[in-house]
């Protein structure tokens, strides 16, 4: 379908250009996030693998992705008509339910935008295979988890055609398509790759929180872009899902420092950031669907829940390193299922009058869906993930995971041969 | 008094300490070094350009002992420290003439 | 009153949440900025108090503080109307003056930029209380302060409600509500918490300056939207802002980095770094009503008095540990007093023909104002600020300050369990 | 020409403005990109020299260099109509083409924004000179360059009345202006200040690559501005620019690292770095212009060509320290030349029918404006650049360099009497 | 010649220095090391996982001196050191065979 | 045993690395120092208040050597690391007791 400048509208335009910028920041973002928790020896490693994201997955999204997620309508998958960049300036997909049609912003506007989220779901799974994965094994991974699982699952959810958005099922920003599916997908390839050497009886300690700050500071300023960007207009919508995210994001900080402090004697600086980032995922499907005091219970929620759930990975006896697992997939799942309690029709009409539960005219039809979406993202993206990991371990001369003498030594030394930090004044 | 002195493999530190304690130690002094030997370095890339780096990150431990127990500290830290791999390090002994404990300023196994 | 969408611009729409974005995003670059310059064994102290505001205070904003700023036409206080974030997506404020009426944003999105100055206001005194406060006092301190002082001075001058705003005292962004407020509110608790172990005979240099230039290259960027977003509009007077901005924070830069270079022989990053705040507090009041060369002379004032003024706390024996009161006290009065000179109608009509002494048709009137705004935000800022810190110093067990013990370790193993670097590679 | 406001676009002005902002924080991105690389001692004084580029140029720019650049229709340099901010809240600059007339923003933002393209175009040279010039020196060539140079230059490609914009030379966003420009100059430089003590022999491995990398990303993400903002409109081609950035950034990020890989046997974190901004530069005097594939053409080119103009500075001797030649200088003549092949006035109809070689309707006609803008810039800037730096170094008593002894403690400690970190605790 | 050798608390570090040099003490070198004592560490917290940290900085402090200067050089270093709480360090002396100066060449005495 | 120490300027610690590797010295430690000595420090600057460093950044060398190696090693290490201008650094020699590598338990002369 062909856009027609006509319905331009300049304002929504500037707004998601600059949420695309936000949204792209997030990776590295995210890069630092993670880069402070590890080991010193993997700082590179950890940010090489998140930065490569941006590289690798732009290509791909350009050449097949956007493609494979949006072309066509095909309830299941995409199609090829935007393969290789092909018609991606004028051209929205086509689409019988107007949905594009209404869309006051260039079709290579929306592409850039998508293509954001495409980049940092993946990059999302590194926090999880943290100092044990080689480069290569990585490279190879990325790729193909972005066009075999996160493309049909953005198609499923985000295309007007997918049969989940058919079905109802709601997702503002990437509950199901960023969070869940990341998270699950993490817990398939670390089921895979096993735990780090040491773990759990060595402490790892972060080597530098302060990365991890910064890394808070940029997630948290970026999701701005990510949720109230997802409105596509620059409007009350968008002014909502702002407001929601940011007060997602405080109450949840708040309520994980009271749980830590209660469990733990101490509310912690980690504390601190982990609670707005569960806050800020929890939120991603509610953001332009639910208001008034909804985010600060959905925020709330996902700082106690997420916290807790960390505590799951030594019972369960899986390596998850920075803690993927509980903070995406069970903060994903959290706000998916509440968006099926709050979402209202008065915030978005989008919600065509399929209240949340808690919302007067409610019904349990939307977390009926809500709950199909949710499980289905589970199964496929688990399932699909696990092959992919698998294979490529018979694969990969060797395996996927680096040897022990090069975890001991570490990945920026074996994979990368470079040292994150060099203070010793020598020349 | 003795001054034990031994470099070993950083992550060996943790276990090397609680060995010392179980044999009564009741303080040491670690420091990061870094070790050349027969242990090789690694090589760097920097825009292209390669250089070996031929120093390896190691721990240095120093124990005040009374002179009767310097050889089994020794013997201690080096069970604790081996891997059997190379550069699991040395140990050396050498004699403190004397050693005080500032706080107090008592002088030799008292000041330990 | 019920806002028209259509009067909806969804140019101006995507200006202010971009600035929105902005505005939250200097909170964490504040936190780097005072980060580097505190001892390492307090960095995340540091960071984690200012990290902490946002949490904190978001949610005191949507419950109450919004309202009690903003809310009725009480001339002194806001009212409850917007508490419990009611009626807070779809209405304005009362408002006789029509002030509210000629907005074109979305209301949620005028509260949301709001909120980011009440989060960054009371983060800047985390500055001068720096390695000495206990967290638990200042998560009581942070909050009573935000409601009894924030709000209600907030109220004066920026709800056409307020007293300050009738009487026609112009503050474009902030210099009295914000700069003023927090310098003033700086030394109340500095007298009260007292110096520093070792303050002034140990030196305590800065552990990191690279965090504190990130931090300042993040307050510079965040401050445009600082500024500029404070038109509301996407406009020219959005323009002026924008640029008055960015030429005061370079001025001031150059004028500190001449007059340290005469006095100490040395022109220093942190005096490059310090300027530019200062010169981007100077023009905070200044920024959309004045033009033409004023923006050099505000800026480049404040450089100079600025620096100057950090000679202070040694003479005057208050250990104002990174120079809050400094720059933000000295610089936010400069500024507001500055006004009175170079308000111009020609760039803003706001100012209404009360043009400043130095511009055409120019009086004192408007200087008036000035003092009267300046005057009784110290009063009723240092007031409300000692009354709160000195019961908090009295109810909380051990008083607001960590022991001498704790002080040496540092704030960062005693409050919070962590250490902010642990390059050693141990496992 | 004053600018009518009834054609005020707020949508366009939105995203100006942003970009501006975004540009703005490009110039600590690239502080910190470099930064990273230097030794430890030298780190401040790398920052220092960027972040006093910002104080410096903005005021040069204010009262000069703006309406050097575009004051007035001589074809070789503008005039003094805007000399200290004069009319530029309501002037666009007298222009007979009706190229300003097209205009949907004020005039001040449009100031703005070509402000931060002059300060980060000379804080690129400062990547050539690392760690051995004065700070005076540097201070005093900033800003002859940024009169001498820049302005000028700017004039000839960015005012409609310049000599190569009229000839129908393409730059989009600063091939020319902005990366060969600084290119040539960092050579000329370079030869004059000759090579760091114990270049090459002594082995200067980045102290910390995690600053590039954070460098890496606020360039990327500023550069959304720097490109997609020169569009002026919120528009398609604005959307079609930004893209494209990515796109370059992205393929070229992986070329590098491809060659990388098969030439030194690893991929590194810091080639994934340099890749991407390579390019960036490239892709920036074709970003609005081209579409389709182009971008991972002329993205995939620039990672190959600017790796291996990295080899050449051993070959023929010149310390241009941080590859500012390679990678700005090869990777802005590689894009310039490039859209000689690639521009489509599909996607852009400034490009005029002027099709280049590779786009139906194409021919040479581009191409050749295109080399005899690259030309005269190489030449007018090397030697112009060379003139000045030659002059300050008899003119400053001891020259423009460090003494060796000064070279062997650092820049830090005696061009600024500070430590970039100071991290053990002894007060 | 005499090592005289100290693990001093950090913020002790000036004093010290300044101390010895009254003593006219020529120089000396210093370096961060970690100790381990009856001082006690420090528990940190990780997502919720407790640890201690056994190890507390400390400085440590070598001075070369002439035989007759070792003890009064031990003992002015041990008063400006000590705070009298726990953890103060220790000093201990050690017999050093021969010292030159690089520059020079000079050796005993005159290399210091 | 001998265990010959020297302090010497950071950037010559390839000269001495490389000077020792022909002089067949099998391996080294080193670790980051800070010197006080005639050299002087350096004044920084903080927000308008000037204060001196005393301490210069030098790299400290310690290797094990067999009696005989000791004096012949410490005047290899001073050739390298000579600059001739104030602040080269010392070297001093302590006499082992003994020396025992990790990895074998071997004593004395083997263990090198
Ligand atoms: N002659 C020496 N003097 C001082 N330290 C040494 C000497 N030889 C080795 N070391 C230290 O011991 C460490 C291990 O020695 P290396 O030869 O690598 O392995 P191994 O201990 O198994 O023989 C080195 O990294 C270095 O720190
Ligand atoms: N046996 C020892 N050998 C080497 N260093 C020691 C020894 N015992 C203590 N130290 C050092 O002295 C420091 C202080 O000792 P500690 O027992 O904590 O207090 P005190 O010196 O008051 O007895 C320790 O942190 C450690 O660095
Ligand atoms: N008495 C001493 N004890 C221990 N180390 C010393 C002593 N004197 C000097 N040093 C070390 O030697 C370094 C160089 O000494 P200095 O007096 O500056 O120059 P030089 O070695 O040329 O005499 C000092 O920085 C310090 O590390």
């Amino acid at each position: 379908m062909v856009f027609d400048s006509a319905n331009l509208d300049a304002g929504a335009t500037a707004w998601v250009l600059t949420s695309s910028a936000l949204v792209m920041f997030m990776t590295p973002g995210l890069a630092f996030f993670y880069g402070g928790m590890v080991r010193g020896k993997n700082m590179l490693a950890m940010l090489m693998q998140n930065f490569f994201a941006l590289g690798l997955i732009s290509v791909i999204w350009g050449f097949l992705g956007y493609s494979l997620a949006f072309g066509g309508t095909n309830p299941l998958i995409g199609n090829f008509d935007f393969v290789g960049m092909k018609d991606v300036a004028t051209m929205y997909p086509d689409d019988p339910t107007g949905w594009f049609g209404a869309f006051v912003i260039p079709p290579i506007v929306f592409m850039a935008f998508q293509m954001m989220f495409a980049i940092i779901t993946p990059a999302l799974i590194t926090g999880a295979i943290a100092d044990r994965m080689k480069f290569s094994a990585w490279v190879w991974f990325l790729g193909l988890w972005s066009i075999l699982v996160y493309s049909p699952v953005a198609h499923w959810v985000f295309s007007p055609a997918g049969w989940l958005f058919e079905r109802g099922a709601l997702d503002f920003a990437g509950g199901t398509v960023v969070h869940i599916n990341a998270g699950i997908a993490a817990l398939a390839v670390v089921i895979v790759i096993g735990k780090r050497k040491g773990w759990p009886d060595r402490v790892m300690p972060p080597h530098s929180l302060p990365w991890t700050m910064i890394g808070t500071g940029i997630l948290w300023f970026g999701w701005f872009g990510f949720n109230a960007g997802s409105a596509l207009f620059a409007d009350g919508i968008a002014g909502q899902a702002f407001m929601n995210t940011n007060m997602a994001a405080a109450t949840a900080m708040l309520t994980w420092l009271i749980v830590e402090k209660i469990k733990d004697g101490h509310a912690t600086t980690l504390g601190g950031a982990s609670g707005a980032v569960a806050g800020l995922v929890a939120i991603t499907p509610c953001a332009g669907f639910v208001g008034g005091v909804a985010p600060f219970i959905i925020g709330g929620l996902a700082g106690i829940v997420c916290y807790l759930a960390i505590g799951l990975k030594k019972k369960l006896g899986y390596d998850d390193a920075l803690d993927v697992i509980a903070v995406h997939l069970v903060g994903g799942i959290l706000g998916s299922v509440l968006l099926g309690f709050f979402a209202d029709t008065k915030i978005n009409p989008v919600v065509g009058g399929n209240n949340g539960v808690f919302i007067d005219g409610g019904s349990w039809d939307l977390m009926a869906d809500q709950l199909v979406a949710v499980g289905a993202t589970l199964v496929f993206s688990f399932a699909v993930t696990f092959i992919i990991i698998k294979v490529l371990d018979l694969v990969i001369p060797g395996g996927i995971r680096v040897s022990e003498e090069d975890e001991e030594v570490g990945l920026d030394l074996t994979q990368h041969s470079e040292v994150a930090y060099s203070f010793a004044e020598r020349s | 008094m003795k001054l034990v002195t031994a470099i070993i493999k950083p992550f060996k530190l943790d276990d090397v300490k609680s060995a010392l304690q179980e044999a009564g130690v009741q303080g040491m002094t670690v420091m990061e070094v870094q070790g050349f030997g027969r242990q090789r370095g690694h090589t760097e890339v920097y825009r292209g350009a390669e250089y070996t780096i031929d120093f390896v990150p190691k721990v240095k431990i120093e124990v005040l002992v009374d002179d009767g127990d310097a050889v089994p500290v020794a013997e201690k830290i080096m069970e604790a420290a081996r891997t059997g791999k190379i550069g699991d390090g040395k140990v050396w002994i050498l004699a403190a003439e004397s050693v005080y404990r500032i706080r107090t300023g008592e002088a030799g196994s008292d000041a330990l």
